[in-house]
């Protein structure tokens, strides 16, 4: 348990390292203990794997893969002093989160996350970015840091994290928390969830809800459009979300489908009246100086 | 009308009053007029009432009624009236109409605030006097606050609003405690079996059920009790340490302020203790009661040094009047009928002399707009008549026998000096020095003031001075018209006492019964209820001498003190 | 005459009280203040006369109670308006409204077109209402009652003048004084109702039930049964007395009180106040008698006060300072009688005592009257010419003062005497026998410094100087910036006839008719209490009469006093008698030698003794030390507690108001508008929560 | 799908929710905060992943729906408003916005 706790320690520590501040930025030495820190957990980690992997053990090195790809570059999009490189690693996040969706066999849900996620919101994020920052120059190296600072007076706030420290402690000792929670069953009666991925799998093909719902429908009496069902209990990832979607949870299909159209309204009333530029009562130059 | 109707419409008629003024023109006449007019009405009622009482039995509550309010909580607007708070009404009700009749030329705008907060003041006061249902009691009780506060606040001095603020605030915060007290009380008679007494086991408010079960509560428990409800009533008293709030608001108060906060306001205090304290939590009293006693005896000596070095003369007053009111808490926690019934004079008596001296200086503030002593002196050379009525009141107040002081103050320390199981000789030989201190700062003030050389400077540079120079003219009729009253009023209680003594006998008796059965029996098992009435045990504690004398009369035909 | 007709005694003179105060409101009604206030006091003085025959014959021992009407009645106190008559009451009755009305008819004279007329005369008769209800009263808290407002009337009275401060002052001082012992004297009140339940000294019935007085209760009590607290309630009425009638600690305040006019120093500080202490001891004596340590105290206080005062008067300039000290010490010699249980001695001493006494007051007020206020001795001798009748009238009362053979003050002090020497000789203790002699050598001082002031004022060259007051007109402006708007005063000069005399001159006859009564009562009142053959003089059969017969203790002493003692060879009264006389006579002699033939001397001898002489002057300093260690402490304590009460007690008061102020301010960091630094304090939330919720499980 | 390897997904979503907590935390540009709450999103959704996958059956995935469509709706407001706070204050400085306070 309190390989976790080290680990979420180190994580925050080499994370606060990598923060941007002005002057000296030790962003390397903050990525290489970040990235030793992971191994290292992930090295601690393994030996706990069960041996019987089964069919697993090939996809789960994607895990690694992918883990190390998405949290790599998540500690990027947070640490980096420009938006848009910071929104460029998060499309890098996505796909490796894909990648992960895909380890876990959800094949729709990934591809729809690159799609949708990848491509729509992100694009707007970097062209909001590059709509609202155009402002911002970057440092040429001559310019000492304080200058580039006092150039970027109103923009400078890039340069800047507001009070890393408690926010790194605080995410660390909540990391520290989730992590204790994941891991728990790890000591706890292990035995009671042995079931290995073949019972697993076939419990998982026989509750499918095509198959339950051939039988509801079966009980119906509608012999035919219940061997449709049964017969296709071979689904695809896709089609069994879908019926998922539908079958149980039409509720939060049509909430869903009013949250979309309140944002959309909203999108369009918020963006539609002209606001005149308000001078700022303390420019952010007293704001940066106040720290 | 029908008996029961009487007090209601003696509460009622200030309110109605004083919200017809709100009617009226707002030219200062019509209002003062009307004013007037109010307050002797409900003077006529109070006589109306003293007339209808009936003096022969005047321990039990008569004209008693109560208006439903909220019956599941056993709240009701009970009101009833026993010889005690009959003489503080009318001293309520001589009161006003005096006071409004002197302030018609202290008051110079805003008449209908003034006079309209004045009749609600006199109401919440009556109304106080009058409640026999505990929550009926503590609105009144509150409400006062509120027409002294705009009184202070609107119409005082320069500092009146740190005065009034401080006033509200330290009068509120322990009426809050008193107001714990009380409902932990009622809460606890909800606790009881019904079968204990009558009216045990359920909500209610009634001050005489709400007797029977603070007895029934253990000692711990009353000592609590005692202490949240000695928090309101000292405060309001001004008992020795809670007393600061008193002189600012005394100085700040417009004169018609200040004599009705000394002349009734601070009775509250000292009716609650009396309606409360003594008769609900026995046991506590008897334990507490030296402590408090001797907090009394250190304020009288302590305010009255203080009143000695005072530059102000109404501060002066001010804190003259918490080391009277020391004697006057001194005599109630004698816990024998001498000393309560001194008390309960006292209360009357410091109402009238105080009031009155107030009222003095008021037309002395008018007519040189300082209240400084050093600003003014040998008055009795100019203005005579004034003179009189300032040396007849202080006498009145140093308690001078053959004016109404001194029989309040002599029984107080009589009583105090017989107590020997409560209080004691030392309390009486101590608070007799405040006597002479009383004596000491009262002629300091009328030797600067009314005699010497001839001193007029008008306002000094902290007054005030609203642009007219200083007047000497003497008192004019309504001014006398005003002090001759109270005067009369001195007088006739310093002579014949026995119209109000008499009347309290039977009261008294009543309230100090539970307190004396414990100091006489000592048989006090918990829980066990006081109505059953333990018989007169012959006291050895009194008169040891006169018992070995008494041995040689044929005893049954002497008259046991 | 009835003996209920007692009950207007005090109540004629209320009323002339509230009639003159009613004349002082206008100037025409002023002039007649004067004669209401002395036929009340005349006819107080018949209606005594009538009643005495009444009192002095049916009832032999206990006096007659009146009741006038209830007065404090609660809980077993019940102290009524009631009236207990005497034979101690008449006499003090006939002193009281005697004197009164003389000194009334002198002041008529004396205060002619004061200002205050009336407000004098209100004054004069409120006093004597308040005296005959202290004389009369029945019970301790009436009489207390007349204490007090016997009190009030000397504040008044000498504060008179209050246009001048040293007036108000020593008003002032008066009246806290007197309270100083009054305080003492109702805690004893307070301690005889504690011990014995009653207040009131007669037995009476009322609708069935008798109410036991306190003379039941102490004629009752024997010796053996008394306990400690009873023993306390003498010195406690001690204090009271002391207090009442200027005694040895309590003094300080008659010498000032002469700052009154002079009618108030005869009346009030010769005469009638001061000797209530004496007549409470009298009428108390019952109570007295039940502590054996009480009455020596008495008679010892009695001896030191009057050797103390009379040291000090040799020394004093002011005429009037002289006979306050007098006074002071002749009061002396009255506690001294009272002490060696002869009351008859004391209270005789008292009787003459008020004759000769307002008589020499009267005579240095005519003095004073007659000099324009001029009262030093120092600055006027030889006045007999121009004063004839009042420095013949004052040598009579010097004399009787003196104790000269066969005046009044020679019999009455005589008799003190020899009861004390009879009382040390006959073995009760030395401490009598040293009081008989302390108290010889007292009555020589007295009789030196009585004639010191009428050899330095009457005799020797006739030079004198004015004093500066114009003693017609009181309140003529004297100071520029008195703002005197009332424009009566200027009519006042006007229709008052004022003889302005720039000498001085005798009085007129309204002035001088009752000092000559007096005068003949100094010389003849003697005999009325001197032992005729039968032994028995209307004074004896007057105290056995009353409450103030020492029963208990003169039977206790009875066992001894059989044989005569024996003095010098002689019978012991008789060689009292020789030896007092030689005394005065040879005290009459030196003041004679020092103040008329060779005056110089007088001066060489005060300042070979200089030291002690300014030690006298100034009264010891006893005036300077009181208020440096009573007054000027007390008046510390009282900033300090003002200062205290404001600072501390009001200070922790804010204090409690500002805790939630401070309290707010400090939360009140924590918002500071950032954004973010909410969204931290919400994560640190979640996070506590977070790792509690992992603890737990 | 063992518990064992359920847990390592698990780490590497609370990783990422938590880096998206800190970034939310710590950085002054509005839009870079939006960013962050992305990749709280992130996290959630690779959370869910695993365990549909863990509990083997779709409930998992369609939250991941719902997920996205949240995202989607917020990303649109926010940056509508991000587009307002940066035309009224002229910088995208979240310290500017700091009125309201105590």
């Amino acid at each position: 348990m309190y390989i976790l706790y080290l680990a979420s320690a180190l994580g925050g520590l080499s994370l606060y390292l990598m923060m941007p501040r002005l002057g000296y930025n030790p962003i390397r030495i903050g990525a290489l203990l970040g990235a030793m820190t992971l191994g290292g957990l992930w090295l601690v980690l393994a030996e706990r794997l069960p041996e019987a992997l089964g069919v697993e053990r090939a996809a789960f090195a994607y895990y690694y893969v992918f883990s190390a790809l998405a949290i790599g570059s998540a500690t990027r999009v947070v640490t980096h002093q420009r938006p848009v490189y910071a929104a460029l690693w998060f499309v890098m996040v996505v796909l490796a989160c894909a990648g992960l969706l895909l380890a876990l066999s959800a094949e729709f849900m990934a591809i729809a996350m690159v799609i949708v996620y990848g491509g729509a919101i992100l694009v707007t994020y970097v062209f909001v970015i590059m709509l609202a920052s155009q402002s911002g120059q970057s440092r040429d190296s001559e310019q000492s840091w304080d200058e580039a600072a006092a150039a970027q007076a109103n923009t400078g706030y890039d340069w800047l994290s507001y009070e890393p420290a408690a926010a790194v402690a605080a995410g660390c000792v909540l990391l520290a928390s989730l992590l204790g929670a994941a891991f728990v069953p790890l000591d706890a009666n292990e035995a009671a969830r042995g079931r290995t991925d073949e019972q697993v799998v076939s419990e998982y093909l026989t509750q499918r809800p095509a198959v339950r719902l051939a039988a509801r429908v079966a009980a119906q009496g509608d012999a035919e459009g219940a061997s449709v069902l049964a017969s296709a209990s071979q689904l695809t990832n896709a089609e069994r979300v879908g019926l998922d979607l539908f079958d149980s949870h039409p509720l939060g299909l049509e909430l869903a489908g009013v949250i979309l159209l309140v944002s959309l309204v909203g999108a369009v009333v918020i963006a539609r009246k002209r606001v005149e530029l308000e001078p700022v009562r303390e420019s952010s130059r007293d704001r940066l100086a106040g720290g | 009308m029908q008996l029961s109707m009487l007090i209601p419409m003696m509460v009622v008629l200030p309110l109605l009053s004083g919200a017809a003024l709100l009617l009226l023109p707002s030219g200062g006449k019509a209002i003062k007029a009307h004013a007037l007019i109010g307050t002797l009405a409900t003077l006529g009622v109070s006589l109306l009432v003293v007339c209808r009482f009936d003096w022969s039995e005047s321990q039990a509550i008569q004209m008693a009624s109560a208006i439903g309010w909220v019956e599941g909580f056993g709240l009701s607007f009970g009101f009833g009236i026993d010889a005690i708070s009959l003489w503080l009404v009318l001293l309520t009700t001589v009161l006003m109409p005096l006071v409004v009749l002197g302030s018609f030329s202290s008051v110079t705008h805003r008449f209908k605030e003034f006079y309209g907060w004045l009749m609600v003041l006199e109401a919440a006061m009556i109304g106080t006097f009058v409640a026999t249902d505990l929550i009926f009691f503590y609105i009144c009780f509150e409400f006062t606050l509120v027409p002294l506060y705009l009184l202070i606040g609107v119409f005082g001095g320069t500092q009146r609003l740190r005065a009034a603020k401080m006033f509200f605030l330290y009068t509120f915060t322990g009426s809050m405690l008193t107001f714990a007290g009380v409902l932990y009380v009622a809460w606890f008679n909800t606790t009881l079996p019904w079968t204990l007494f009558e009216g045990a086991g359920r909500w209610t408010f009634d001050i005489r059920t709400l007797y029977g079960s603070a007895q029934a509560m253990s000692h711990g428990q009353q000592v609590w009790v005692l202490i949240a409800l000695l928090s309101g009533f000292a405060v309001k008293v001004p008992l020795f340490p809670v007393h600061t709030w008193l002189p600012l608001a005394h100085t700040e108060a417009p004169t018609s302020g200040s004599v009705i906060l000394a002349g009734v306001l601070l009775k509250l205090g000292t009716y609650g203790l009396l309606r409360f304290a003594l008769p609900m939590t026995p046991w506590a009293v008897v334990t507490i009661g030296p402590y408090i006693g001797a907090f009394a005896v250190a304020g009288i000596l302590y305010t009255a040094l203080i009143c000695w070095v005072q530059k102000d003369i109404k501060k002066l007053i001010a804190y003259s009047s918490v080391s009277h009111l020391g004697f006057c808490v001194l005599g109630m926690f004698a816990l024998n009928s001498v000393g309560v019934g001194g008390s309960i004079l006292y209360m009357i008596n410091h109402g009238l002399s105080t009031g009155a001296l107030f009222l003095c200086v008021g037309m002395i503030y008018e007519r040189m707009h300082t209240r400084e002593m050093s600003r003014m002196g040998g008055l009795a050379r100019i203005m005579p008549v004034w003179a009189f009525f300032m040396v007849f009141f202080c006498m009145a107040s140093v308690g001078l026998p053959g004016l109404n002081g001194f029989v309040g103050e002599f029984l107080t320390l009589m009583g105090a000096f017989v107590a020997t199981d409560v209080l004691g000789p030392a309390y009486a030989a101590i608070a007799g020095v405040g006597m002479i201190l009383g004596a000491i700062y009262v002629l300091y003030m009328v030797g600067r003031v009314v005699f010497g050389p001839v001193v007029t400077l008008g306002p000094s540079l902290g007054d005030p001075s609203d642009g007219h120079g200083v007047r000497t003219d003497d008192l004019n009729w309504r001014e006398i018209g005003v002090l001759s009253p109270l005067a009369v009023g001195c007088l006739w209680l310093g002579l014949f006492p026995t119209t109000v003594l008499q009347t309290l006998e039977a009261p008294i008796e009543g309230i100090i019964e539970p307190t004396r059965s414990i100091l006489d029996g000592g048989v006090y098992g918990k829980g066990v209820t006081i109505d059953s009435d333990s018989e007169r045990i012959d006291r050895d504690s009194d008169f040891p001498a006169a018992r070995r004398v008494l041995v040689l009369f044929d005893t049954d035909r002497i008259a046991q003190p | 005459m009835s003996i209920e007709f007692a009950k207007w005694v005090p109540w004629l003179p209320a009323a002339a009280a509230v009639f003159c105060g009613l004349c002082c409101t206008n100037r025409r009604m002023r002039t007649l203040a004067a004669p209401v206030c002395i036929v009340s006091l005349v006819s107080g003085f018949l209606i005594t006369l009538g009643v005495k025959g009444q009192i002095g014959g049916e009832l032999s021992d206990a006096g007659t109670r009146l009741q006038v009407f209830e007065w404090i009645r609660i809980g077993g106190l019940n102290a009524d308006f009631a009236y207990y008559l005497d034979t101690l009451t008449v006499l003090m009755l006939l002193v009281v409204t005697g004197v009164g009305s003389l000194v009334a008819i002198y002041a008529a004279g004396y205060m002619a077109g004061d200002r205050g007329y009336a407000r004098f005369f209100a004054a004069v008769s409120l006093f004597i209402f308040a005296m005959t209800t202290l004389v009369m009263a029945d019970n301790l808290v009436l009489l207390y009652l007349g204490w007090e407002g016997v009190g009030l009337c000397s504040y008044l009275l000498i504060g008179y003048y209050y246009q001048k401060p040293s007036a108000v002052a020593a008003a002032k001082k008066a009246f806290i004084v007197n309270r100083i012992g009054d305080l003492g004297f109702a805690l004893g009140i307070m301690l005889i109702y504690h011990q014995f339940g009653t207040v009131h000294f007669s037995t009476f019935t009322a609708d069935g039930v008798v109410y036991p007085g306190l003379f039941e209760h102490c004629s009752r009590l024997t010796l053996a049964q008394v306990e400690t607290p009873v023993l306390v309630i003498p010195f406690l009425l001690m204090l009271g007395a002391f207090g009442k009638s200027a005694q040895l600690p309590l003094y300080v305040w008659l010498p000032d009180a002469m700052e009154g006019p002079t009618p108030v120093s005869a009346l009030i500080h010769a005469a009638t106040m001061v000797t209530a202490g004496v007549y409470m001891i009298a009428r108390l004596l019952p109570v007295f008698e039940l502590s054996p340590y009480a009455l020596p105290t008495v008679a010892v206080v009695g001896g030191a006060t009057a050797l103390f005062a009379a040291t000090i008067a040799l020394r004093q300039h002011d005429i009037k300072r002289v006979f306050a000290y007098s006074t002071v010490s002749q009061l002396g010699y009255m506690f001294l009688g009272v002490g060696v249980l002869s009351t008859v001695g004391g209270v005789f001493h008292l009787f003459t005592h008020a004759f000769f006494k307002a008589l020499l007051f009267l005579t240095a007020g005519s003095v004073m009257h007659g000099l324009a206020g001029q009262l030093d001795m120092r600055k006027m001798s030889g006045l007999r010419t121009k004063m004839p009748v009042t420095c013949w009238l004052m040598f009579v009362g010097c004399l009787a003062l003196a104790g000269f053979p066969f005046t009044a003050g020679f019999f009455s002090k005589d008799m003190i005497l020899a009861a004390a020497m009879d009382r040390g000789l006959t073995g009760q203790g030395t401490m009598y026998t040293v009081l008989g002699i302390a108290g010889l050598f007292t009555a020589l001082l007295t009789a030196y410094y009585t004639f010191r002031v009428w050899f330095r004022v009457f005799m020797g060259p006739t030079e004198y100087e004015m004093g500066e007051e114009h003693a017609a007109v009181e309140d003529t402006p004297t100071d520029g910036n008195e703002a005197d708007p009332s424009a009566d005063t200027s009519i006042d000069d006007g229709n008052i006839k004022v003889e302005h005399h720039h000498d001085a001159h005798e009085m007129g006859w309204l002035m001088n008719g009752p000092l000559v009564v007096l005068a003949v009562g100094a010389l003849l009142a003697g005999w009325l209490g001197h032992a005729d053959s039968s032994g028995h003089s209307w004074l004896l059969s007057v105290i056995e009469g009353s409450s103030a017969n020492p029963t208990r203790m003169v039977e206790a002493a009875a066992g001894h006093a059989e044989a005569h003692t024996m003095l010098l060879g002689m019978e012991l009264h008789t060689a009292m008698m020789v030896i007092s006389s030689c005394l005065s006579v040879l005290g009459i002699l030196v003041a004679a030698y020092l103040h008329w033939f060779n005056r110089p001397a007088a001066d060489r001898l005060a300042e070979q003794w200089s030291g002690s002489a300014r030690v006298l002057e100034n009264k010891y300093f006893v005036d300077e030390a009181m208020d440096a260690v009573i007054v000027k402490p007390l008046r510390m304590m009282g900033y300090l507690c003002f200062v205290f009460d404001r600072l501390v007690i009001e200070g922790l008061v804010l204090a409690v108001g500002w805790v939630p102020r401070i309290g707010g301010l400090a939360v009140r960091r924590t918002q500071r508008g950032a954004l973010q630094g909410y969204g931290i304090g919400m994560a640190v939330g979640v996070a506590v929560v977070a790792v509690l919720i992992a603890m737990v499980r | 799908m063992h518990h064992a390897v359920l847990s390592h997904f698990l780490l590497t979503g609370a990783v990422l929710f938590v880096l998206g907590l800190i970034g939310f935390l710590s950085r002054r540009n509005l839009i870079v905060m939006f960013l962050c709450t992305e990749m709280m999103f992130q996290g959630v959704v690779v959370t869910l992943g695993a365990f549909s996958r863990f509990h083997a059956n779709d409930t998992g995935q369609t939250f991941v729906i719902f997920v996205l469509t949240i995202a989607a709706a917020e990303a649109a407001l926010a940056l509508g408003l991000v587009v307002l706070l940066f035309r009224r204050r002229g910088t995208l400085d979240v310290q500017a916005w700091g009125r309201l306070r105590g």
